[in-house]
């Protein structure tokens, strides 16, 4: 095999890599190498002096393969590719070598380090001379877009793309649109009406010509791949109704959240003592007007307990994010309502951080809520009251502030509950083939700077289905998740990535063994050519198939058997 | 000097690969002898993969993949799950330390779990010294 | 044992002044600036929190009120507008109508009519009562001599016999304020030696204020001092040598410079405070109690009549004198008979005291158990 | 139906005794109203008692009308409820919520009113007329969040125009070391964006560009963008820096938050987009003595490609929309004089500590004490950071610095707690021996990962102290902090070498003009206003013109990117059918009743 010529570039990441490893020396290693003519060692390679020195040598020295040798190719090696298709060569001839994620930030010593990072290079040169020239697919873009959930995230994004001319089927569990907004009267920190948040939302998605609304339904199947999703929606009401299937191009999640079960922490009494309610439950009372004891009487005390569930080791690690500030809409809902009852609110840390909120803290202490603090991971306990108090229950908490054990007088309490991932959010993940965090929310394509896509391609998430959020985030995710499918539906077009699998049909003896395996349902067998034939817009590139091909016909593009072969030997020269 | 056992691993891109990478980012420190080779999934390696590392001088090859249920592929670990015993058997025949070979589940919020697996690997592959694959089939080839 | 929480006693507080503790969100702010905040009496933020939580017992038997000057540097700072001072001034309002068994204290603190009625009926029977008596023994026409309206002699008598009776309710409400703040407290055990050796502290204070001067600001130490000596020399002239005050030509000079010094002191120090409070010129006079204005338009007043008295006797006006003389004393003696023990003016002795017992009782405190986090990275420091 | 109407005078809208006149008029004639009611300015009513004016008025429904009514509402729905009344018939007109605050808001507020008394949501009566609408977007800023508006637009295949103060792209992000909760390097995903708006054949970047002027309306907006004289070209510049090196003048660099040096002529750091050079003219000796002196870069430049001589130049841009993305500025630390800042020279702000740390900052990434040093120019001696310099053995970070403080800001800026915890970490990493002492008062990590970060900093070794330091001073050269312990019930007064404060963040400079210019109000804090606070985040008062990011109020980088896309969604949509909505101040008060009227029938 005659050699590619092969540019090698090592990063110094700033300091982040040469800190521990000699980046000079693997430059200097990497030269000598079969087939290197370049390699050189840089402060960025990500920047654009970096990028275009790549581009530089290889229009100068003709370079056929480049390997970068940087940070995970998680994170920088669509960059790269995109600098040799600058330069005119095919992206896929290039390799990186992660040796900030996998060396540098892992190890101590640079000695070793230095020689596990040549030892990755090498693994990369030895790989990318035999790589070969891919082309991307092109696949027709879909203009309609199934949106799951029907709460202000799903409403928000299917009103966004409607205006904007485009199909949406909107599917809904329930029977009504709104999800947990309707289950509230006013929002923080304005206390704005959030009916006519929900008003607004629904007549206009009901009105809408553009927009499909299937209530009592749920998603059974997406088959397909991006741009080109088929759904069967079927319906929950009837099952006599069947199954209907609609073609979309892309499909957002906005499954929202359930609300954390309060009976299942048994110091707070909720189930056993009656005058224990959660968040929704007073949300029903304010909405009744009558805020009551079971007993029928207007609490003179009211307590309100927050990160019921949330920022806690046994419950959920996580911060719910929206109940400090509900909590003290809460406050100030008792206190107009019953202008005589003392309210206390105990909570962890307030979490007073969107605009307007610090304020609404504060006019909450000025209407003489009284603040009490208790530490992450402590409990506080509720009892009743003894028969000579003015009060029905008591909560026993340590309080922080004073440094004292106090006992809080209660009628009324009320537990913020926090935000939990509905129990099917495996079904749905699944169903869309996206992950879910170790909480159970969906993980988005990047924290930062990709926080509406997911890493399969055409599927978005929206809401409190990523993570706990509030009312104008879930607005801005739900449009932010809008943008990128107009974006893409304004390009008609959309590039599919080019690593796939083929079979070579010549040394295919049609086992059909592969069929089976295949979860995209990507392999077709040929009947009459009694071969089978791989879907390439379908597949994922999972390789699994590849594995088990007992004749060795299937070939993983861009992770061929060679391929890694190659690479094994160069890890353990 | 003392042996440095040299380990390959096999990790699949979307939890393990990112988990590796976690530790990275967090810092984690562990041993430097690992080196990984990604692959999509856990289900595209070939046992062959696996013999060839140890043909090559690899005293050890780690497999990882996400946690049964976790698979970006739905059920691609569940292949490899059914193939590991399998491949155990087959090195057992060719006479080679149960323990060289090692199956994991690392997700990609499980550095610290990385880290840890490739610490205790390579501290039983010191246990067990040098493997003699390479040099034993060196040796076949010159007898043959 | 769990403290019950009291979310009412801020309400109550509210009348003495408290009226924005509920704002505070315990950022430390006031503590950390308070040069007097040191363990182990950490304040303002800890009182404003017993109060916010309405910890009755914790307040009462806290010092940390008195041990505040009120320089206001906590409260211009205040991120939140708490007022962490003027809290600290209320809560001495309240205290000091803790301390006092009568109850008029609360009564007088929680009503300014009340307080106004009760001066202006005591003073009325003051006048009446010194008028009855005066005519009764004396000649109008004449300020001194056997025949004198108002002869020192006598009036000494019921300087003496006020003062005693004053002395009595204040000693009554201090050992009340000690039994709070010291007695009852099972944590701490005050060896009787610490009473003694730290004895000294009560004078001490008493006469240089010399905490107050450890604030940021020396101006109010300055005034309040003049202020305070002043009322004191004039007290100690008036217990001592009110004979020789009003004996005539033939004065004594160093009575005369002391009362001419003592006069001047109390005027200025009195109209500086009132024109302070007028024109709220920094935290500390942005809110005033009625007590305040009370305090200080009572001092004036004593201090002018007293004036008037004087130069109308040296002028030779004996009526207009002797008049004076009893408007003096029916503004002095309301004065004293009702503020001192009840009023703002007990300040006088509950400040001295509250340091001296805090000292004590910092002796006295069975150690506290070292907070883990911070002293570990001090010795790290 | 008997609509019983409250108006509370709390509030700017209806502060004037004639506003609320004419709109209680107003009310008053409303079909089926009534009562007008005035609520007075208590905070607080007694239901007991609107519960029997309501009943002896056989009240059906009711309308709180005010700034925010929704303090009202739930003694109002009591007193339904106790007049056995509906308690859901009690409804909001929010004048703050529909920008109905401004003084002369009367109308706006007499319509939101309207709405509330035909029971119709106000934007679903208030849709102002459609216009058609130009293609090219205008995005004004080019931080993190100005790039990702940008990107989603220009992807789609839409003509942007990118307009930045300064040198380059990139804004504040840019400069960051690390990023909260997972600690990937700001520089390693900011990049790439960067490189991909330099490259993008849909963004026309105008950096070093101000927008001066914008007339027109909505849909058809024109700008007039003043581009500044760069006086290095912009193409032909290779960044080979030889003008840098042979230029005499050092200014503080704005880049490295002053405690670096940069010369006259310079690139606002390697990685800047476009990557060339550029003149500060305020520091060019050539500039200043209009060409008599210096000059000598312009000489240097191997490609001829530096004119001093050059001028700035004015550019008339035709656009469909604006997307306002000019995020912030930090408090200026001087303000808050117990801290020191200025007197102490080893007191930091954050920004200053974020380039100190930084791989690529004047000392690589060490944290260093400044050291007094001879500046032999000046003959006087100064502060500095040598990167030989001694480590700290101690460093406190105070947070909420001019955030949450009634003196300074009201409000909380809600990035600092995690980059304070995110600070504890990097000096943890750096110098393990040093001790760490965060003060807080509220630790506000309620983001993704944030309280596991918070958790992950405490096991660290950090000493976190709830409470506020009040004040730092300096014996003998030791820096002193002193505050309350507030958990452990402590004074606290501990001896540290270097102070971090956390100071809170303010609007851009120049946002009231620029506000000024767009006819978008802004609140009381300065931040553009948002046209709904819940349902529309990133509109505004007038019709294609959009805020997105930290400019509406402070956020972190995840929730300012999904703001940014957030716009773009916007923006596309106009783009895609041709047609965007007019201002909201171009319905009147009737299109808005006569609309609501034919809602309420259906």
């Amino acid at each position: 095999m005659e050699e590619p010529r092969i540019g090698v570039y090592v990063c110094n990441c700033g300091t982040n890599i040469a800190k521990v490893v000699d980046c000079d020396a693997v430059a200097e290693f990497a030269a000598k190498l079969p087939g290197v003519v370049v390699a050189r060692s840089y402060k960025y390679m990500c920047s654009n002096p970096g990028q275009e020195m790549i581009v530089q040598d290889i229009e100068e020295q003709s370079l056929e393969r480049v390997v970068v040798a940087a940070c995970s190719p998680r994170m920088h090696e669509q960059t790269f590719r995109r600098a040799l298709e600058t330069a005119g060569l095919n992206p896929y001839l290039f390799e990186m070598a992660n040796i900030r994620e996998q060396c540098s930030w892992v190890h101590d010593d640079g000695a070793i380090a230095t020689e596990k990072a040549q030892a990755l290079v090498h693994a990369a040169v030895n790989r990318v001379a035999r790589h070969e020239p891919l082309e991307r697919m092109s696949v027709d873009m879909c203009p309609n877009t199934l949106v799951i959930g029907g709460g202000i995230a799903g409403m928000t994004a299917a009103l966004e793309l409607a205006d904007a001319g485009k199909r949406v089927y909107l599917v809904e569990k329930q029977d009504h649109l709104g999800g947990n907004i309707a289950r509230v009267d006013l929002t923080a920190p304005y206390l704005d009406s959030a009916r006519d948040i929900l008003t607004y939302l629904v007549t206009r998605v009901l009105e809408h010509d553009n927009i499909e609304v299937m209530t009592e339904s749920r998603v059974e199947r997406l088959d397909g791949f991006v741009g080109n999703f088929k759904a069967t929606l079927g319906s929950l009401a009837n099952a006599a109704d069947g199954n209907a299937a609609v073609d979309v191009g892309s499909v957002i999640v906005c499954t929202g959240y359930k609300e954390f079960d309060a009976a299942r922490i048994t110091h707070y009494g909720y189930g056993k003592l009656p005058n224990v309610i959660t968040s929704f439950e007073l949300e029903r009372m304010l909405r009744q007007g009558r805020i009551e004891t079971k007993e029928g009487r207007p609490p003179q005390f009211v307590a309100i307990v927050h990160c019921v569930g949330s920022r806690s080791e046994e419950y959920h690690s996580y911060c719910s994010r929206v109940c400090c500030m509900t909590a003290l809409k809460y406050a100030h809902e008792v206190k107009s309502a019953l202008p005589k009852s003392y309210v206390s609110d105990v909570y962890v840390d307030m979490h007073a951080f969107g605009k307007g909120c610090e304020d609404f803290y504060r006019q909450s202490s000025e209407v003489k809520t009284l603040f009490l603090m208790y530490g992450r991971g402590e409990h506080p306990v509720i009892r009743k009251a003894d028969p000579g108090d003015e009060c029905g229950m008591l909560i026993e908490v340590n309080e922080l502030l004073s440094g004292e054990t106090v006992e809080i007088p209660a009628d009324l309490v009320i537990l913020m509950v926090g935000m939990e991932p509905r129990e099917d959010v495996d079904d749905v993940a699944h169903l869309v083939s996206i992950s879910t965090d170790k909480d159970g929310w969906f993980i988005e394509s990047h924290p930062k700077l990709d926080p509406v896509a997911t890493t399969t391609d055409g599927i978005f998430i929206a809401g409190a289905c990523q993570a706990p959020k509030d009312i104008p985030d879930t607005v801005a995710q739900a449009r932010a998740a809008a943008a990128r499918i107009l974006a893409r539906i304004a390009r008609g077009k959309l590039v599919v990535d080019a690593v796939y699998a083929e079979v070579d049909e010549d040394r295919c003896s049609g086992c059909r063994v592969c069929n089976e395996l295949c979860p995209y349902v990507a392999i077709e067998y040929d009947e009459t050519k009694r071969r089978s034939h791989i879907i390439s817009a379908l597949c994922k590139a999972c390789g699994a198939c590849v594995a088990a091909c007992p004749s060795g016909a299937i070939k993983a593009r861009h992770f061929t058997d060679e391929q890694i072969f190659a690479e094994i030997e160069g890890v353990l020269e | 000097m003392t042996f440095e056992p040299k380990i390959v691993g096999f990790l699949c891109n979307w939890c393990s690969y990112t988990g590796a990478d976690l530790a990275g980012t967090s810092r984690i420190k562990y041993r430097p002898n690992v080196r990984v080779i990604r692959v999509m999934c856990s289900a595209r390696i070939d046992p062959t993969f696996v013999i060839k590392a140890l043909a090559e001088g690899a005293d050890g090859v780690l497999i990882c993949g996400c946690h049964p249920g976790d698979c970006h592929y739905t059920e691609g670990n569940y292949k490899t799950m059914r193939r590991y015993p399998l491949l155990k058997r087959l090195l057992a025949d060719y006479g080679i330390d149960d323990e060289r070979v090692r199956l994991e589940w690392v997700s990609a919020s499980e550095g610290k779990r990385f880290a840890d697996i490739v610490d205790d690997m390579t501290e039983r592959l010191c246990e067990l010294g040098p493997s003699l694959v390479k040099s034993a089939l060196a040796t076949d080839a010159v007898e043959r | 044992m769990a403290l019950r929480i009291n979310p009412k006693l801020i309400d109550e507080l509210e009348v003495y002044g408290a009226e924005d503790v509920s704002k505070c969100y315990h950022c430390g702010n006031c503590s950390a600036v308070c040069v007097h905040s040191s363990d182990p009496y950490v304040f303002p933020r800890r009182s404003m929190r017993n109060l916010q939580m309405g910890l009755e017992d914790k307040l009462k038997g806290g010092l940390e009120p008195w041990l505040c000057y009120y320089c206001g540097e906590c409260s211009e700072q205040c991120p939140r507008e708490a007022e962490p001072g003027e809290t600290m001034m209320s809560l001495r309002r309240w205290l000091t109508s803790r301390y006092d068994w009568t109850g008029i204290s609360r009564l007088f603190y929680r009503s300014w009519r009340w307080e106004v009625g009760a001066i202006l009926l005591v003073g009325f029977l003051t006048a009446l009562g010194f008028l009855l008596f005066g005519f009764s023994q004396g000649s109008i026409t004449h300020y001194n001599g056997s025949n004198a309206f108002l002869p020192s002699s006598k009036i000494h008598v019921f300087d003496w016999t006020l003062a005693m009776l004053l002395l009595a309710v204040l000693l009554s409400n201090a050992a009340r304020m000690w039994w709070y703040t010291v007695g009852r407290d099972r944590s701490v055990k005050v060896p009787m030696k610490s009473y003694i050796t730290k004895a000294y502290l009560l004078p001490a204070h008493f006469i240089t204020q010399m905490r107050y001067a450890k604030c940021a600001r020396k101006t109010p130490w300055l005034t309040h001092l003049v202020l305070m000596l002043s009322y004191l020399t004039m007290l100690v002239l008036i217990m001592f040598f009110l004979s020789k005050m009003a004996s005539g030509p033939k004065i004594d000079w160093y009575v005369h410079i002391f009362g001419y010094l003592a006069t001047v002191g109390l005027v200025v120090g009195s109209v500086l405070f009132l024109r302070n409070r007028l024109r709220k010129s920094s935290a500390q006079y942005t809110h005033s109690h009625e007590s305040d204005w009370l305090f200080l338009v009572l001092l004036l007043v004593v201090t002018l009549t007293g004036i008037s008295q004087s130069i109308l006797h040296h002028s030779g006006v004996d009526v207009a004198a002797n008049i004076m003389y009893v408007v003096h004393l029916s503004v002095v003696v309301p004065m004293l008979a009702l503020e001192v023990p009840f009023g703002k003016w007990s300040h006088l002795a509950y400040r001295p005291l509250a340091m001296y017992f805090a000292d004590v009782r910092a002796e006295g405190l069975t150690r506290r158990e070292p907070a883990s986090v911070p002293s570990e990275g001090l010795r790290a420091a | 139906m008997r609509i019983g109407v409250y108006i509370c005078q709390v509030g700017s809208a209806l502060a004037d005794e004639a506003a609320l006149e004419a709109v209680a008029h107003y009310a008053a004639n409303l079909p089926q109203v009534e009562s007008v009611r005035p609520l007075g300015s208590l905070p607080t009513i007694d239901p007991d008692a609107l519960a029997e004016e309501i009943a002896a008025a056989r009240l059906d429904a009711i309308v709180i009308a005010g700034d925010s009514p929704g303090f009202f509402k739930p003694a109002f729905t009591r007193a339904m409820a106790l007049a056995d009344a509906d308690p859901e018939q009690v409804r909001l007109a929010s004048f703050r919520e529909h920008g109905g605050v401004t003084q002369d808001s009367s109308e706006r507020a007499k319509s939101i009113l309207a709405c509330a008394v035909y029971g119709v949501p106000f934007p679903l009566a208030a849709v102002p007329k459609e216009t058609r609408t130009n293609a090219a977007t205008l995005v004004i800023g080019a931080g993190i969040s100005g790039i990702q508006t940008a990107l989603e637009i220009a992807d789609a295949g839409k003509r942007v125009y990118l307009v930045e103060r300064t040198g380059t792209i990139g804004g504040h992000m840019a400069m960051f070391d690390k990023t909260f909760p997972t600690l990937d390097c700001a520089a390693c995903i900011l990049t790439p964006k960067m490189v991909s708006v330099g490259q993008h054949e849909m963004i026309d970047l105008l950096t070093y560009s101000e927008v001066e002027a914008i007339t027109g309306s909505p849909g058809a907006y024109k700008a007039t963008v003043l581009r500044n004289a760069r006086r290095v070209d912009e193409e032909s510049c290779v960044a080979c820096g030889i003008c840098s090196d042979v230029c005499p003048v050092s200014v503080p660099s704005e880049f490295d938050a002053g405690i670096a040096t940069r010369k006259a002529i310079y690139i606002p750091f390697p990685q800047a987009v476009p990557a060339a050079y550029l003149v500060d003219e305020s520091a060019c000796t050539y500039v200043q003595s209009n060409g008599k002196k210096c000059g000598a870069c312009a000489k240097k430049c191997p490609k001829d490609c530096i004119d001093l001589d050059a001028h700035g130049d004015v550019l008339q841009i035709e656009i469909g929309n604006v997307v306002v993305a000019t995020g912030y500025d930090v408090l200026d630390a001087h303000r808050i004089e117990q801290y020191g800042y200025g007197t102490h020279p080893n007191v930091l702000t954050a920004l200053e500590f974020e380039r100190l740390t930084n791989a690529s900052g004047p000392t690589g990434g060490r944290i260093v004490l400044k050291t007094k040093r001879l500046n032999k120019r000046k003959k006087a001696e100064e502060w500095v950071f040598d990167p030989e310099g001694p480590s700290p053995r101690s460093v406190a970070i105070i947070h909420c610095v001019g955030s949450r403080d009634a003196n300074f800001n009201a409000y909380c800026s809600r990035v600092c707690c995690m980059y304070s915890l995110k600070f504890a970490h990097l000096v943890k990493e750096k110098l393990p021996d040093a001790t760490c002492y965060e003060f807080y008062i509220d630790m506000r990590a309620f983001g993704k990962g944030y309280d596991e970060f918070f958790q992950r900093i405490k096991a660290e070794g950090t000493f976190v102290m709830r409470g506020r330091s009040g004040t730092i001073t300096e014996h003998d050269g030791q820096m002193i902090v002193r505050g309350e312990d507030i958990i452990s019930d402590k004074m606290m007064e501990f001896p540290v070498d270097m102070v971090l404060l956390a100071v809170g963040l303010v609007p851009a400079a120049r946002s009231d003009q620029l506000a000024w210019m767009l006819g978008i109000p802004r609140d009381e804090a300065g931040w553009f206003a948002e046209a709904d606070y819940n349902a529309d985040p990133t509109g505004t008062e007038r019709g294609g013109v959009y805020v997105a990011g930290m400019c509406q109020a402070p956020k972190d980088i995840p929730d300012t990117v999904a703001q940014a896309s957030a716009v773009a969604a916007r923006v596309l949509k106009t783009i895609v059918t041709g047609k965007g909505v007019d201002s909201l101040e171009s319905l009147s008060l009737e299109d808005i009743e006569t609309r609501a009227k034919s809602l309420a029938t259906v």
